[in-house]
């Protein structure tokens, strides 16, 4: 028995960890932020192995299990960084693996960091207001919100009936508008269909949910990271910052709010790993685990990124530190892919306490 | 209980309000208070003593009696009218009630007037990098030189230093005193040289407040109010003064309906929020905190009227509870808008004009600015409920 | 402009509080909870005119309103008094009053503490299970369950209509069982009724409703003062015991356990006398003050009441102090005439937000 | 990532298994820790290792090594038969480690059998009512008087101590050291003159506990565990053999398991109150924090099994999380119950035995029991985050 990471994860891990250390900083991050683009991080990545890493090795990939993408995920919310990898590496792999052998071409173009997938899939999970996705005849009708990233070649769209298609970026019945949100560590866009050409990629349920439920899980690992990110560098603040002649983590108020962010957050750290783990291991857990996983961490995190920001005083109000992206970030991931409230009742349908 | 002000403030509620109908068009709009239309605007407002209503005549005021309900009534109508209230900042807030504390004859008559006007813009130099909330540990140093002293070091969270004439600040004249005692609190103008002002950005994205460096910065001895080393007394002098500001529980009141609204009129699959039973029962508790918060307001209200009255916890509590109430309000408005309560600045579907997610934030810095939740607790348990405080562990340098 | 406390009310609650200090002390109100009787408490009460309070005076009473009604109560929570107020002192004679003159006699027993009357509300708020009470041709049938108080001469009961009857507690119709609750200051009695004789006091569902808004007023005052007191036990405690050579209350986590208490019970006590003042002179905002007064009193209280008795460390959860007959008189309060997610629940139909 | 336990392991479970099929109706069915049912089934635990199972066999044990896994499968087999897995109390869980680890071969020979077997049960004496938190202020005096300790002094929290043989205890015979080290750790007869037990009932109704009082109590000098004055560390000697309780979350799955049961079936106005969308979603919420806590105990389980790891910061909140999430999941099973919730005792309309109310008491007991949840923050800062302890304010005495 050995809950947790087995070497070669660790290693992997370490192989990101370090690559982001050095290649997605702060600084690095505020440059996308202001304008500029990813290319260079995902590159980076790609030599990693990170957007083949779900894709089979017969087809091309490395073939590594869900638990192996949420590593990478935590550690890539950790470091806050702008990347394709939710949709590229994670949702569109997980779908069009699930396809057969039809995608291979566009797989190997996905390990290769030449092709990125975007995902529009909220209104499928959750439509708000007059939004709404139709398919007729091979082509879609109507706009996707708040789909990531902007950057994509191709987006994988889910429509009302949450079957799943490939839409080029390019395709002239498709209009992307940059939609500004809070969290400018990554990008998302209005897709609007005016009969544009749509390859079916599912008309199966089950896929859908198989993509939601790894890209909730993998949600909840970039949250895992960017809050415990806060956590550490609250930590380390209150042992350096000094008021009164003494580090201000030397005050019960002050080591209190570090603990109970502590406390709150380490369980989930298990949580995410099982959950990565169900989604290979144990189909009859994942979803609702997925669903939990999702939620539990969105309310976690709301908790930690209020509490590491009040640790830091004034400073976290600041943008000097830089504390506000992982804020946000954690904001933004509470919302994606189907706030708390919504994927709790998820839960309870999956468990047949309603309907 | 008697929640009615009489018969006599409701005539002068109606003065306001016939002043407001028909002169709103001549106030300003946004917050600028450099151009002219702010500074004839005020004018009126003082003449007819709907702003610096109990500053003396002889500076420029309106010369009236204190009265916390006429003040009150003032601001509920301007608020109600959505009209400019007149000039703010702490110029007005809190130096011009500090020098008529503390201030000598010269001194009110030469800074009050131009700055009730909008002529004489101040910024305020209290915190630093290294003092926050211990604020006395304040580091910036003024060494007298012939008739001059020489300042030297770096304030934080300075507003509106970037358009301000004047600074009143608090610097360390005596590095050797006991720190609470070796603080001076001077005036100088923000033109003189070695002063530096930039701009602080912050996680609204906005810049709503700036870091002030000085270097060799010279100013004339006699620009101190109080003596050399009271500059901890003049700065705390105020603080009894409470500001007269539109109680902060109303504009809750105004966001939660502004919620209700907006929970009435958006949908997820076709379904109204305000349907959703779950965001339904997180808007009427926290519709109910804001109840508690307004009718505390009132006794706060009522105690100040009712002089000997001490307002005791129910006052010390609203910041602390206030400013979580507006973050969590805010942050419901976010959840219950799902993505949509992502968008922010030129997203075109922006709800709100953004303030959702701005105030969300905005409210987390007032948790933390002006004495964070920590400090109030302090307060709160050792004033409020008479606990024993911390053991001293060291004497204090 | 005046909010608080009128000269006479300070005086009211002086009285009220000399006398239940002498008379209610922990001591008294533990031989209650072993099974002793409330009857020397409710005379003295009698004699202050605490009955006699929401009676008109040309029936007899003192005329006073809810807000005097909600200061007695209060002061009743803080000294955890067994006593028939609730249901003699406050919901009875506001429905018996709003029946016109037909109930003088009755009003005048209530005011001389020589008739106490029960109230059976629950089956009218909210059925649990198989409980359920029919009335007809003035006689009732079914049961009610947790009626209060287990000694009332009669009990005006609710049936599903919201309509009200008294029924003799004599009747041969009826028949009372007591029902052990944690809150031993108070006792619940289950009601069955078999062609029980029942006078009709109102059809007019206002009238239930203004005699369930000033209960839950009053119930939210008792828990005012039920918490305040714990506050205070708490806040005494903390600075008389020593822990690590020095007062456990300078300790910044108990400190901050204390102020957190103080921040959110101190508006309480002004929403509370909003809630009564409302009663009487605000009728378009009385019911929905009612309602958010009763169910955000029930959550603080919650909040306090485990956390004076957290402040209180392993003597807390001892019988020795007693602290926990306030935190179940708390807990009590807050299912009485209503659980708060329901109580919300209607506050937001009051105002049109939902059916 | 690997959640079984290999074969080996399940074969050790269905032996279990079938040893519990078998024999299950041996076993004791109440609490009775006097009976001689529950030492002939406790004997047979030993016997087969389910019990005792490392305890050496010159000392009655069965002998045999540590094995996390084989200790965890054997109280999972017992817990999922509802059969008693014998014999517990602070006798065998804290004095037998504690004379393993301290005690001199004459004190094994002499107390660890009669322990094990039942016929000597114990009683710890460490909290006293002035030393909770600050156990180390102990005030127990034992004072050396011959050949014999006289002790005078009062402990509370002895659970078990109204019917306990012996108790082992901390005194203070060393007045004049340094609080830590003027402790020692005592064994004595529970029947010797100048002992009184008080029964200490509870929140809960019960007397969970009780409250022991000393008077000039007499104990023979060699009846000590280590040195004079080295009390202290005897009692922490054990701190690190953790106790192998069956794991808490399982427990609190257990229960929301019945809660969703209880929700099923009880209705309001007629409604289930699972079709409450309110009360769902905390259901929901609570059901999250099992499953956190469920994968954050398996994680501290692997790391004990693999050697090396230290499970950390996992090991260090389970209280804390794991008592508050208990707490918070009984209370809401009471308000879903609404004024049915309230029920106790010999109530007829009790849900579960009354155990959602007793639970709900019990666990803030727990929260506060064994280091409160400030204690407990306190270890999870300074330890487990590495921030700085609070500044001395005076030397220890």
């Amino acid at each position: 028995m050995q809950f947790g990471l087995s070497e070669e994860q660790i290693l992997l891990l370490d192989n990101v960890n370090r690559f982001l250390d050095d290649n997605s900083p702060l600084d690095r991050v505020r440059a996308y932020a202001d304008g500029g683009d990813d290319a260079d991080i995902w590159a980076g990545l790609t030599e990693l192995g990170v957007p083949a890493l779900l894709i089979p090795e017969a087809q091309g990939g490395i073939g590594l299990d869900p638990l192996d993408a949420a590593i990478v995920a935590e550690s890539l919310g950790a470091h806050i960084t702008p990347s394709p990898f939710l949709g590229t590496a994670v949702m569109a792999p997980t779908a069009l693996v699930a396809s057969g052998g039809k995608y291979d071409d566009l797989l190997a173009e996905i390990a290769a960091g030449t092709h990125r997938v975007g995902i529009a899939f909220s209104e499928a999970i959750k439509r708000r207001n007059d939004a709404q996705v139709e398919a007729r005849d091979g082509r879609l009708f109507g706009k996707s919100l708040f789909a990531f990233d902007a950057d994509a070649d191709s987006y994988l769209v889910a429509d009302q009936k949450q079957h799943l298609y490939l839409v080029a970026a390019d395709d002239p019945g498709l209009t992307r508008t940059h939609l500004t949100t809070v969290d400018k560590t990554r990008r998302t866009v209005e897709l609007t269909y005016d009969n544009a050409a749509a390859q079916s990629v599912s008309t199966d349920v089950r896929v859908f949910e198989s993509v939601l439920d790894i890209g909730r899980v993998a949600i909840a690992a970039d949250t895992m990271g960017a809050a415990q990110n806060m956590l550490d560098q609250a930590v380390e603040y209150a042992k350096q910052r000094e008021q009164f002649n003494r580090p201000i983590g030397s005050f019960q108020a002050v080591k209190h709010m570090c603990a109970e962010m502590a406390a709150q957050l380490e369980p989930c750290r298990s949580m995410v790993w099982f959950a990565g783990h169900a989604l290979a291991e144990l189909p009859e857990e994942a979803r609702v685990t997925a669903c939990h996983t999702k939620a539990h961490l969105a309310e976690v995190a709301q908790f930690v990124a209020k509490t590491a920001t009040e640790v830091h005083g004034g400073m976290g109000f600041t943008d000097l530190v830089g504390l506000h992206y992982w804020f946000k970030r954690c904001g933004a991931n509470r919302q994606w892919l189907g706030a708390p409230e919504f994927v709790r009742q998820e839960a309870a349908v999956l468990q047949g306490l309603t309907d | 209980m008697d929640l009615s002000f009489g018969p006599e403030y409701e005539g002068f509620r109606s003065e306001v309000a016939t002043f407001l109908a028909s002169n709103a068009d001549k106030a300003p709009k946004g917050n600028d208070l450099r151009g002219q239309q702010a500074k004839d605007w005020q004018k009126l407002l003082i003449e007819h003593g709907y702003t610096c209503r109990t500053i003396p005549k002889e500076f420029g005021g309106y010369g009236a009696e204190p009265d916390i309900i006429k003040t009150r009534i003032i601001a509920e109508e301007f608020s109600k009218a959505r009209v400019n209230a007149g000039l703010g900042g702490q110029g007005i807030s809190m130096l011009v009630p500090t020098l008529l504390e503390m201030g000598t004859q010269e001194q009110k008559e030469q800074f009050i007037r131009p700055t009730i006007t909008g002529d004489m813009i101040w910024c305020q130099g209290y915190s630093e990098p290294g003092a926050g909330s211990d604020l006395a540990a304040l580091s910036t140093a003024a060494v007298l030189d012939g008739d001059e002293w020489v300042i030297n070091g770096q304030k934080i969270w300075t507003s509106t230093a970037q358009i301000a004439d004047w600074i009143f600040c608090l610097v360390r004249s005596e590095p050797d005193a006991p720190k609470h005692k070796g603080i001076s609190f001077l005036l100088f103008d923000m033109k003189t040289p070695g002063i530096e002002v930039r701009p602080l950005v912050d996680m609204t994205g906005h810049a709503n407040f700036n870091e002030t460096f000085f270097t060799d910065v010279r100013v004339p001895k006699h620009q101190i109010v109080g003596e050399r080393g009271q500059g901890w007394q003049v700065a705390n002098a105020i603080l009894g003064h409470e500001r007269e500001t539109l109680a902060p529980a109303n504009t809750a009141q105004t966001r939660i309906n502004a919620l209700i609204e907006l929970m009435k009129n958006e949908t997820a699959d076709g379904a109204r929020l305000i349907d959703n039973p779950v965001y339904r029962d997180r808007l009427m508790k926290i519709q109910g905190k804001v109840m508690a918060m307004r009718f505390n307001e009132l006794r706060v209200l009522s105690a100040r009227l009712n002089a000997g009255q001490d307002p005791g916890l129910s006052r010390m509590i609203t910041k602390l509870e206030g400013t979580e109430l507006r973050h969590d309000l805010e942050g419901l408005a976010i959840d219950v808008m799902g993505e949509i309560g992502l968008a922010y600045e030129d997203n075109p579907h922006l709800r709100g004009g953004g303030s959702w997610q701005r105030d969300y934030m905005y409210f987390l810095g007032l948790i933390i600015g002006g004495g964070t939740s920590q400090i109030q607790k302090n307060i709160i348990s050792e004033r409020g409920l008479g606990m024993p405080r911390e053991p001293k562990f060291e004497k204090a340098s």
